[in-house]
């Protein structure tokens, strides 16, 4: 199971008191020091994906996939959810969100080095497939767009058992165009269920440019053929995600159903550790796409809002860089899982059904000097 | 103590179950007003409602799909899918997420859902409506398969796969629905998943089935009877996880086996049973491990001529079992 | 293979001389025999499925599932396809369209009947599974909606291969709600393919109304999130399904791509055979939607352009009985498969490989005298 | 006679088929520019063009349904699917349509179209880029299923399915791609589907495996040499349809085998070679049919420690032969 662990970090969202107390957080309900979580957030998922790219040239982590590039939307999309009662459902570059929703640094770290105490799988999935089960954050398997039709069922799960939750699951554009995404609309259309789907549309999918993946411009407009309202976000507007992605979470909670967010973002990297992205996207591109980082965005707008200054950022800076070390550290000095458990959890009841135990019969521990058969045992 | 239909079996104990359990919820194609194709379901929407018996779109990725998910945040899935053969487009919502959330997630999450579906041929049903799906499933980590074939078992086993934390494919052979009747007591009683029975002993010659085949079985014994060959059946009733241990005594005893099911031959879930015995009981063995099965065409084709041809039968099991118990 | 047959049909639709020698027809470029046709095309439609029920209460076919309510948009939809060139992808209501596309009556008996000449499965497939190779009528499968994406294949080998085919397909409105039509409808629109999708919504997935199949009013919204466009045709109107199907035809043969049809129509019969509809559909629904008959519609509306005359008709009505009549006489009087020729064709080299054919090793065969083992055989 | 790696062998003899037939075409996710995730086609686009190597969207079934259709209409299409991990949003277009095409048309109607997908584990993918798939598609009647061994095979085995006039499932082991260099003739040869090979002969164990099992059971054979354990290693290259006469020949002749496959072992392909065995060799075997397999649990954990526990290696195949042979 998940396991929680204490570690110097400042967060764990403040309560949501909508002091007024600057002019930008206003009619957001935000107050400062929400403005300013808000960007340590930013910033902090930020400096974990750079660092998670260090480890990975440092040959400590073999695979990194990235969300640089996507971490404004996600932050001001999931800012506003309810911790410990709604669900998330996410995908394998919501760092941001994971981080916003609570997921911590050090869990995520554990992740990247598939240790025996990472809450996502126990090192048992690649990097990036996250999932935290007190938290409400759903394990993140690898076939795409399946864990849309997942958040509808938890969604569907909600409705009847009126908890009051609300479901938000998050997919790429070019995983937008699966069957199942089209299925999942469709029923939570059908029963105005309270789950919000976000599409980070990042304009590839590994080397396939949007124009390949699909004949229209905005994934918004699809929201039209299931009765739901679509709406595009600015992924470089944190601000203007988080109002958006407000009007979404009230409308599901107050019984209003689904909303299709389709928030245009960047891929800041490669698709992975594995991708060499100048062989498919020009030189130009690449640079232009610089414009579209939300970190340098947000700095700029805090600023001349008034709400972050140099001492407010240093305080931040330093906080980020000793929980990024202390994640990192902390994570890397835990051990890998014993081999001994690898065959645990097949089924809930432990240990698995005779036939199901690799350790029966086993032909392939025969040199280990298991039975020949299970007859002669 | 009741004599019902195999049907009747599952509808009533499917009505129980949502009765015992209020975070059940049955959800298909046709479960609702119509009370499903072969009205497996019928009542159950007038009971329980639309909230609980659920009506849901021909998506069938999208009915096991949600299933999962309502059942990570709570509740316990009954979907259907209206016959096995439709099954495939949730092929992978079952086999690459519902198997796998357990293991994947180091035991942070469960996914209690039992996917009923009817199978089998001998129906006129044709290449779609007739197949034999078990194969595929049986062979995945993280699944559970039952396949009851009799209306005792068909209860007491929907009751363990409904009461478990994992998923379960229950597979009825539409071919028994009303062609199979028997005692279902009243009682709370269930059939623990993974454990198979011997149903008629004998001394010559071990026949291994599941579903339709083991009534086809039994005939086959009756027809033998006369001439003086014994044949132990044995029906899997669970075929993941198997009681392997009740299989493998029957055959030590017997010394010879004849593996029976109605799916294509190749690669059918029969050659595991087959394999097991060749590796297990090998010391034991009088005779070479039979299989008698459907041929290897794509599906039972339509014309009751064809069909007829298709189809295993009890003269073609105890013809094996003639063989056999002569070699 | 299709085996073709000679037969006392009329029909061979007449070569589209444009003649505007009636009203009605005029603007559409439809002669007095182009209607004519297509009225005698309905109306033998609706009797080839009368007599499916007849034969059915008789015992003599254990299974129909039938187009009637469905004709009049079939009709006209199929009337301006290129015979010998298109493609036709059908699914199991589709009578009318295919006897529009050049399948005979005969054939169609066939089908009913499973007989060994039967051109669409040799007897191999329940009734209703069409398909006629050397009409580029392609196989009817029973899971729904999977054609819709063979459709959009054979339409990328036609624009690839420079044929100048159309493909058309058919589903029914609750199959269009598989992830398969998705698909389809995203990669048409992406190569601007020349395939029409057609949807006949009659409002029920077998039980399930459309208010439980989708959120939505019309399905043809969903072709803008293709960047295609969706047009709704009222079924009832045949002239008006052809107007309109005629500029998806012309825009697809023209290289302007895909297009989404929904035709409106009603289910005058249960689901199949096997459906007792007044389990789930109010006496006034099944009453009112008798208003919904496209046959009498089209014959008044052609009887008051003067095109239809009680002496046309009576020569029409004949005509369909000796059809209908020769078609299911011929038919029935057809031999069933041979028990033997079930194996073939399994794989395109006969007979299958040793593995594959079940008379190897047969143990099930070992009662009829069969080797005990290949070894020895 | 050039030498090549596995993955070289793959792509040139996709170039070269492309040359030789104007029907054919490639599509699948990634293909194009940036040819491919392990860059098997790596250059076809720049040669061929958007229209004939085509990047499709994100859709496994859309990939499969459309190229049964363009191979309805003309085209002869090499479908890749990134990883066989993700060939099961496909299954119901693989297994209900292309399999079936032909005999529910009752051969009106072919589907001459070849699947290629990278499969396996030892390549730290985890659950979903490790899976062995082989055994849900050997199952079904309609399909074919190859997996080479040698980059020799690699080339005359896919030519044979590109060229054949039914759906081929022709998997690649990820692993082998660049570890696996071999003489790879620059004729026109082919190696016919549905033959096995003997490809090393022996006289006391008969090694039966496919694709990076080859090679393990070769080393394992090395491994035994000095203890003058004799083993005959049978490469079984096409899956479906199986050439079971060399399999069973070389079982009569060693009176043991080990089969050996590095999917989950319940149910999988071996199962039904092992099968055959029991019931074609019973009379000539001298001891248990053993199988070697992976253990069965979901998926190919990802930390290395955990990895290493669940892949087949040569030590392992070498142990069971060592026990099997004394038996
Ligand atoms: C069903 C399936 N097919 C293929 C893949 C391989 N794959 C992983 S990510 C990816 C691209 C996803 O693109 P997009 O949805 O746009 O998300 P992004 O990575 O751009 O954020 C592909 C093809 C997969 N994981 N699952
Ligand atoms: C994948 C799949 N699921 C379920 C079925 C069973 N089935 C056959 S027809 C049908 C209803 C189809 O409704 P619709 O698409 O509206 O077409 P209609 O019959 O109304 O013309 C269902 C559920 C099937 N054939 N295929
Ligand atoms: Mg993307
Ligand atoms: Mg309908």
């Amino acid at each position: 199971m998940a396991t929680r662990t204490t570690e110097p970090e400042k967060s764990k969202a403040k309560s949501r008191k909508s002091a007024v107390d600057t002019e930008l957080g206003a009619d957001l309900g935000l107050s400062r020091d929400d403005l300013l979580e808000m960007y340590r957030l930013v910033a902090l998922a930020r400096a974990l994906d750079e660092r998670m790219w260090i480890l990975n040239r440092a040959g400590k982590i073999p695979f990194v996939i990235s969300g640089q590039g996507h971490e404004g939307a996600q932050v001001g999309i999931a800012y506003g959810l309810k911790k410990g009662l709604d669900w998330m459902v996410p995908y394998y570059r919501s760092v941001a969100s994971l981080i916003t929703f609570g997921m911590t640094p050090r869990e995520i770290m554990l992740a990247q080095f598939a240790r025996g105490v990472d809450p996502s799988s126990g090192g048992r999935q690649m990097p990036g497939h996250y999932g935290v089960a007190d938290r409400n954050i759903l394990s993140v398997s690898s076939p795409v767009a399946t864990q849309v039709l997942h958040a509808t069922g938890i969604a569907l799960a909600a409705k009847l058992r009126k908890t009051g939750q609300i479901a938000i699951t998050y997919t790429g554009e070019g995983s937008s165009n699966q069957g199942d995404v089209h299925e999942a609309m469709n029923f939570a259309g059908i029963h105005q269920l309270p789950v919000i789907f976000v599409i980070e549309n990042n304009g590839y999918a590994i080397s396939v440019p949007w124009s390949l993946e699909s004949a229209v411009e905005d994934i918004a407009v699809r929201a039209a053929g299931y009765a739901m309202p679509g709406v595009i976000l600015d992924g470089v507007d944190v601000l203007g995600c988080y109002r958006l992605a407000q009007q979404a979470i009230e409308r599901a909670r107050s019984g209003g159903g689904p909303t299709l967010l389709e928030a245009k973002v960047s891929r800041m990297t490669g698709h992975s550790s594995d991708d060499q992205q100048t062989k498919y996207r020009s030189a130009e591109e690449l640079k232009e796409q610089g414009s579209r980082d939300p970190l340098p965005r947000f700095n700029r707008e805090l600023r001349d809002a008034g709400v972050l200054d140099d001492e407010a950022e240093e305080r931040i800076k330093a906080d980020i860089k000793s929980v990024v070390e202390d994640a990192t550290d902390w994570a890397e000095a835990q051990p890998d899982p014993d081999p001994a458990t690898a065959q645990q959890h097949v089924y809930a009841e432990s240990p698995p059904s005779r036939m199901d135990d690799p350790l029966w019969g086993g032909a392939r521990f025969m040199g280990d000097g298991g039975p020949l058969t299970g007859g002669e045992a | 103590m009741a004599v019902m239909t195999y049907i009747e079996a599952i509808r009533t104990t499917l009505q129980g179950e949502m009765r015992r359990d209020p975070t059940m919820i049955i959800l298909g194609e046709d479960v609702g007003k119509k009370g499903g194709v072969f009205l497996a379901t019928d009542g159950l929407y007038d009971e329980f409602g639309g909230d609980r018996v659920l009506d849901t779109p021909l998506t069938e990725s999208m009915i096991v799909g949600a299933s999962i998910g309502a059942a990570v945040n709570g509740l316990r899935p009954v979907p259907e899918i209206q016959f096995a053969d439709f099954i495939m487009p949730a092929f992978n919502q079952i086999v690459s997420e519902a198997a796998r959330m357990r293991y994947r997630s180091n035991n942070a999450f469960g996914c209690p859902i039992t996917i009923r579906a009817p199978y089998g041929g001998g129906v006129h049903g044709a290449l779609y409506h007739s197949q034999s799906v078990e194969a595929f499933f049986s062979h995945v980590p993280g699944l559970k398969v039952v396949i009851p074939s009799t209306p005792y078992d068909a209860r007491g086993l929907l009751r363990s796969s409904i009461r478990d934390d994992d998923p379960v494919l229950y597979f009825e052979h539409k071919k028994m629905y009303r062609s199979v009747r028997g005692d279902v007591p009243d009682t709370d009683y269930t059939v623990p998943l993974g454990s198979a029975k011997v149903v008629r002993e004998g001394s010559q010659v071990s026949v291994i089935a599941y579903g339709l085949m083991v009534q086809y079985a039994l005939e086959a014994a009756e027809l033998l009877e006369p001439d003086g060959i014994s044949v132990e059946v044995v029906d899997v009733r669970t075929l993941r996880p198997l009681d392997g241990a009740t299989l493998l005594d029957s055959v030590r005893k017997t010394g010879k086996s004849v593996v029976v099911y109605e799916d294509n031959r190749f690669g059918g879930y029969g050659a595991e049973i087959a394999a097991i015995m060749a590796e297990e009981a090998f010391d034991f063995l009088d005779g070479p491990v039979i299989r008698v099965t459907g041929p290897d065409v794509p599906g039972v084709p339509y014309n009751h001529s064809l069909e007829e041809w298709f189809m295993v039968n009890p003269d073609r099991i105890a013809a094996a079992v003639r063989r056999l118990a002569a070699y």
